[in-house]
């Protein structure tokens, strides 16, 4: 199993749900963040001292999905959330060793 | 000089100043966190320009001609008051007139300050999470002195509405919920809906502030209707008492509806009632009994619960339901007068004069605002860009962010 | 009429009806994230239908015939009033009696009215995070008929306790705090602790929130009690003071025996003196100088923190403390102001009356809240599901979410 | 006996004890959120300890030779009152002098009150993020004696400042803004800078709590000024309408000024301004009429703004910029009224006057503050150590967290 | 190494922490999230409004531990966890390379 | 392509963010979270209610790298964090399997 991991703008999360529900992608989890990147940060004055702010706003969403669909899995995000400007985030996948749906007590590709 | 009418009158004013922050709660808490500051921004603004504006040349407007000297007439009808009084300078000097016995004009002009603040506020909410922070601001000066002004004078300055045709209107229900629902509607239409409007969930993010917000809202209101009796008297209690009973009716019936109608009782269904019911009583406030009241209290409960639909069927994006809530409640309380009204007011014409007094207050809005709108959106725009609008107008128009918790 | 008592008495009421939102926020903080708005809208709530039982049945009842007519005596004590001002219809026409010399009718009852708001809004703190909206609107309308109106009328409508008895209550000690922290202590005991009390940590989720109504509490007090002088007066403005002090001084009091108990001074203990000194000067404000304030204040802060650890040793989840805050603040003060008392009312025998006002109140309050509980728990229960508490009662309730942050 | 007068000037002085929450929460959203606890709870002492010390001995010295009996005398010059006082008992007893008249002297001691209660609050904006709580606490009382009641007698007493030199001080800008913007300045030098400031990010971790504060420093400010004319007359309409004017004026041209230097308009900018306007109006408030306070609030809003940048210049951390707003805001309406000064005060020598009593302020406070500090630092310490203030105040200091949302 | 990472209810932090007090897990680290599974959402609506609303509050729960610890761990969470309602969450085991503990510079297993 | 995660401190991120500007690293990811490890524990009293707080704030610091890059930006977190005393946190290296970045659609190390 892996675990597809994408770095996205906030105002995404909707349309990435949307577009998981028509796949049979089991769920997704979502944790809001800072990132920091290629992504100009901006300067922020507050009553004239001025901060350099390099942390935007963005969301860390997470799915858990099997080998096969991992590559597609990756593609879709890619898909859904391309804009072809900078901030637009990045997506990683990484190895998932075990898994169980404490539920069910199912293991492994079952319990994706 | 009446000393308690002043009390009385001072106290109201400070109540209906604190109305505007309130309305920024209210408004803000239904927001996105993205947008929370500049929804706040966009009403205390209203605080800053618009004393402005009344102080240089819209309170002599409104009302120069009730402390002294002549008025624009336009065969025999006021139009609007003079400039004599510019800056507010000199309108308690001897020799001036009082415009209310017993409390100095200053004072007068203060309370009626405080309304022309909070009406162009109470627009915003149809535009919010999308209208530039300039245009906006150029937006209320504007209208302030094109649209309410006259519209002031009208109603409570002598004008055609109050003195010619004699309609009622104790605090508001024609000069401030009428005229600002009207031009939320107009603005709502010009500006189009929010980006992702009807697709995806625009949900409130922080309903703990609207309840704030709602808070202060009631808590101002009474200096809103009863301190519009301009005196500390029995009329002064008695639209106390039609104010209290109005919001808390329409608070519980919008509940109940609420409940039948989709199962739960929310927060902000409670919060929206009461304000749907003190819009409502505030052109009645000085006129109806308590059952009176709690009628109309009642009827805004239910019809402006249902009047949220009108911006589903109508496919306009009334962000903060500034229709539904105050055009819709203010025309409830503005017709249901003319019935309701008890002692001296009562009688059958007076339900036709009310009515047509909303259709003329409906007609001068929808259309100065219109035109205003269209002037601006030529100039400078209206809208943020898609880029701005995605981003969320705190940091994209000031450059700040509401809430910043890591540390 | 007198304009500045109206005045004051109309300011006061506003103040009072803050308080209620201020007590929601006060409450609010102090509870878990997923059960905020069910806090707040289980205090707004009375503000809705309180009002209209008011309105409708409860001010006549309470106060009917200070106003005109008769009453319901029993072997010549008062006991109720009388129902001719059904709907409030009428109290100021011409004919009816002045409840209080100098100010409307209406005025004197949307004053009476906003305590009976706030009265069962403090109750709630004993069944935070777990009672169902429909069975605490429902409890609220009936005790506050049932329960609240007869004490009203016994303490401050020419009743048993103030006029035969002879106890006095200034703000409400009895009629408010003892007569909602006694409720509370009842519910907290038939309601049960909440799930995980005791083992897991349950902590305040945002004491801004608290803080902010600590604060509007404390500005809404000098209507509840420099207001309850029924005058803009000498008398006025010594409970002003009496409030002040005894509000200061509690909370002062509390965080030095909070540092020297627990090691720490804390926000929240701040705001827990400051309210219990609000509480005890309660009954007594009108009565003492402000040395005798001071001495309130100081035994409020020291009793009403050692009695928080009550509900550990009884074992029964009083969620926000109401019993120690409330019923032991209440209580403090009313007795306190029988030794304390200066000028007038000062004497040996008035500690034994307001002893004996205290226990009537208790017996009172304690048999019909569990009567009534008790029955609204058979007809439709008290409590919501496990599942539903776990969730939190914003969703499982209302169908909200308090805070929506990510966007 | 005024019943107008007492009305109002009870409603002014629970305005300005709401001021103090205000406050709290306006310098409470603009510290970073592991602090908000810590500084809230800095205000609100000042409610407690301050009302202790006040009604002890403070009102007492400050203004007990008003009441009856002699005062303190240097030269013939009133230096302080008397103790006669103590505990504020039998102000408003037979034999005793009325203060103002119209209304008791206890509604005037309260009034004082809150004066001396919100002006240490002031100071608290310099050592945000680092003082310790206990020293806070210590140096608020002592500086309240040694400090703000000798001024306050020296301006509002009959003593050397407002009697002997005849400068002018409507409501506090020499007693409130002044003293405490040089307590702050002495204090932010003394305890340094907090740790990474300069060179990590510091920023307000909630503006809308800073907004919800401003509000109601605004909402409050009209007791502060208007209630300063201890009538509810002419005098205080006046000031009433100079207040709103000013505030109005003054945050507007921050914005102006902030979108033309640095690009942005900002929510924070309107609230400084707003601050700063009211600042500058206070002492002036009676004195100028409309226009006047119009320029006022302009000055204020240009040169307080540039005034942020003195902490830079000089290099010391004023946290909350209590220097640019309350001292230097302070000094312009301070001065300016001996220019724009209307009617009776009107005239060449005023500037001179005022200068001369900003001068003995700025001295006067500037010693005796420094030599406070520095003893309680020796006895105790006034910073709290790094672990602590990295931690932050509110887990170190209070034991508590602001915001728990897991759950 | 193992990071053994659980989507769980908010309710269930304390009894977690409680849990692993009582093994020789040296600690976690708990992260607010939301979720979107088989846990059927619900519609919530805002002034007559529907919104279809997918995302449920959850926690993300990290424990990283060494390799023959991370059955047990799994097991651990699953027991104290497990209601047997939809919604209960998952438990995943990824690998991790190497750990550093920054106020010892132990690496490895000793640092865990 | 490897992840290096970072439990530390929340007054590090800025130091952190700042460290990170000087090297090559391309960009970061911060989430707010909330450990339990060593570091004791405190007491809360909410009005004379006593609870065991064993969670305290923490952030948690996500940076994607190449292989070659991973061991030196571990290094360096550890450096710039490092005081001494219990609770500076735990630095963990984890494997990544692949990885996009949106904008440009670029995989593998050139997405890093
Ligand atoms: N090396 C990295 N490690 C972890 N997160 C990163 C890294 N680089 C970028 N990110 C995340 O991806 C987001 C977008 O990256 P950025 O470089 O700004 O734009 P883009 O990916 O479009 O080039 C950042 O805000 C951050 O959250
Ligand atoms: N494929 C997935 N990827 C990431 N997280 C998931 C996935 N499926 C479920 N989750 C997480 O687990 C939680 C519970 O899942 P759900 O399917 O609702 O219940 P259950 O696991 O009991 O069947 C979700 O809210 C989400 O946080
Ligand atoms: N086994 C673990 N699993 C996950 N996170 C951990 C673990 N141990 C520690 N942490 C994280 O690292 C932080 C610091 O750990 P702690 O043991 O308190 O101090 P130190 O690492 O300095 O010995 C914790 O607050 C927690 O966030």
């Amino acid at each position: 199993m892996k675990l597809v991991l994408a770095y996205v703008n906030p105002y995404r999360v909707d349309d990435i749900v949307e577009a998981v529900k028509n796949t049979e992608i089991s769920g997704l989890t979502v944790v809001e963040a800072q990132g920091f990147g290629r992504q100009a940060g901006h300067e922020e004055i507050y009553r004239g001292a001025e901060y350099e702010v390099d942390l935007v706003q963005k969301v860390r969403i997470e799915i858990l999905i099997d080998d096969i669909m991992a590559p597609e899995t990756m593609s879709m995000i890619e898909e859904v959330v391309h804009t072809g400007s900078i901030g637009d985030g990045k997506v990683l996948i990484l190895d998932v060793e075990d898994v169980v749906r404490i539920r069910t007590g199912e293991r492994g590709e079952d319990a994706v | 000089m009446d000393s308690g009418a002043t009390a009385w009158i001072l106290t109201s004013s400070a109540l209906v100043l604190l109305m505007t922050p309130g309305l920024a709660l209210f408004y803000g808490g239904m927001v996105r966190g993205k947008n929370i500051l500049a929804m706040l921004l966009k009403n205390y603004i209203a605080m800053g320009v618009i004393t402005i504006v009344w102080t240089l040349i819209g309170g002599s407007l409104a009302f120069g001609h009730l402390i002294g000297g002549s008025a624009l007439e336009i065969s025999g009808t006021t139009i609007l008051g003079n400039l004599d009084y510019f800056g507010l300078r000199g309108i308690d000097l001897p020799g001036t007139e009082s415009i209310v016995g017993g409390i100095p004009n200053s004072a007068f002009m203060m309370f009626q300050l405080m309304f022309a603040i909070i009406t162009p506020a109470l627009i915003v909410g149809a535009v919010a999470e999308r209208m530039k922070f300039g245009a906006w601001t150029l937006f209320i000066i504007l209208w302030s002195i094109v649209v309410y002004v006259p519209l002031a004078t009208a109603v409570w300055g002598g004008g055609y509405i109050g003195e010619n045709l004699g309609a009622l209107d104790f605090a508001g229900g024609l000069v401030v919920h009428i005229n600002a629902g009207v031009a939320a509607l107009v603005l709502a239409i010009m500006i189009g809906p929010r980006l992702g409007y009807g697709t995806s969930a625009i949900r409130p993010h922080s309903l703990p502030l609207t309840l704030i917000g709602a808070g202060l809202l009631w808590f101002g209101w009474f200096g809103f209707n009863a301190g519009s009796a301009l005196a500390a008297d029995q009329a002064a209690a008695d639209a106390f008492m039609a104010t209290q009973v109005a919001a808390g009716t329409a608070a519980t019936v919008w509940l109940l509806v609420e409940k039948m109608v989709q199962g739960h009782a929310t927060t902000l269904g409670f919060a929206s009632g009461a304000v749907a019911g003190l819009v409502a009583i505030t052109p009645a406030a000085g006129f109806v009994d308590p059952l009176g009241a709690l009628v109309i209290g009642a009827v805004a409960g239910v019809v402006c619960f249902y009047a949220l639909r009108l911006k589903a069927i109508f496919k306009f994006d009334d962000s903060l339901d500034v229709v539904a809530v105050h055009l819709v409640g203010g025309i409830i309380g503005s017709v249901l007068l003319g019935v309701l009204a008890v002692g001296d007011v009562a009688g059958g014409s007076q339900l036709v004069k009310q009515v047509i007094a909303v259709v003329i207050t409906i007609v001068w809005t929808g259309a100065l605002t219109a035109i205003l709108a269209l002037l601006i959106d030529k100039c400078i725009g209206l809208r943020v860009t898609e880029e701005e609008e995605r981003q969320g107008l705190d940091i994209s128009l000031h450059n700040e962010q509401g809430y910043l918790l890591t540390e």
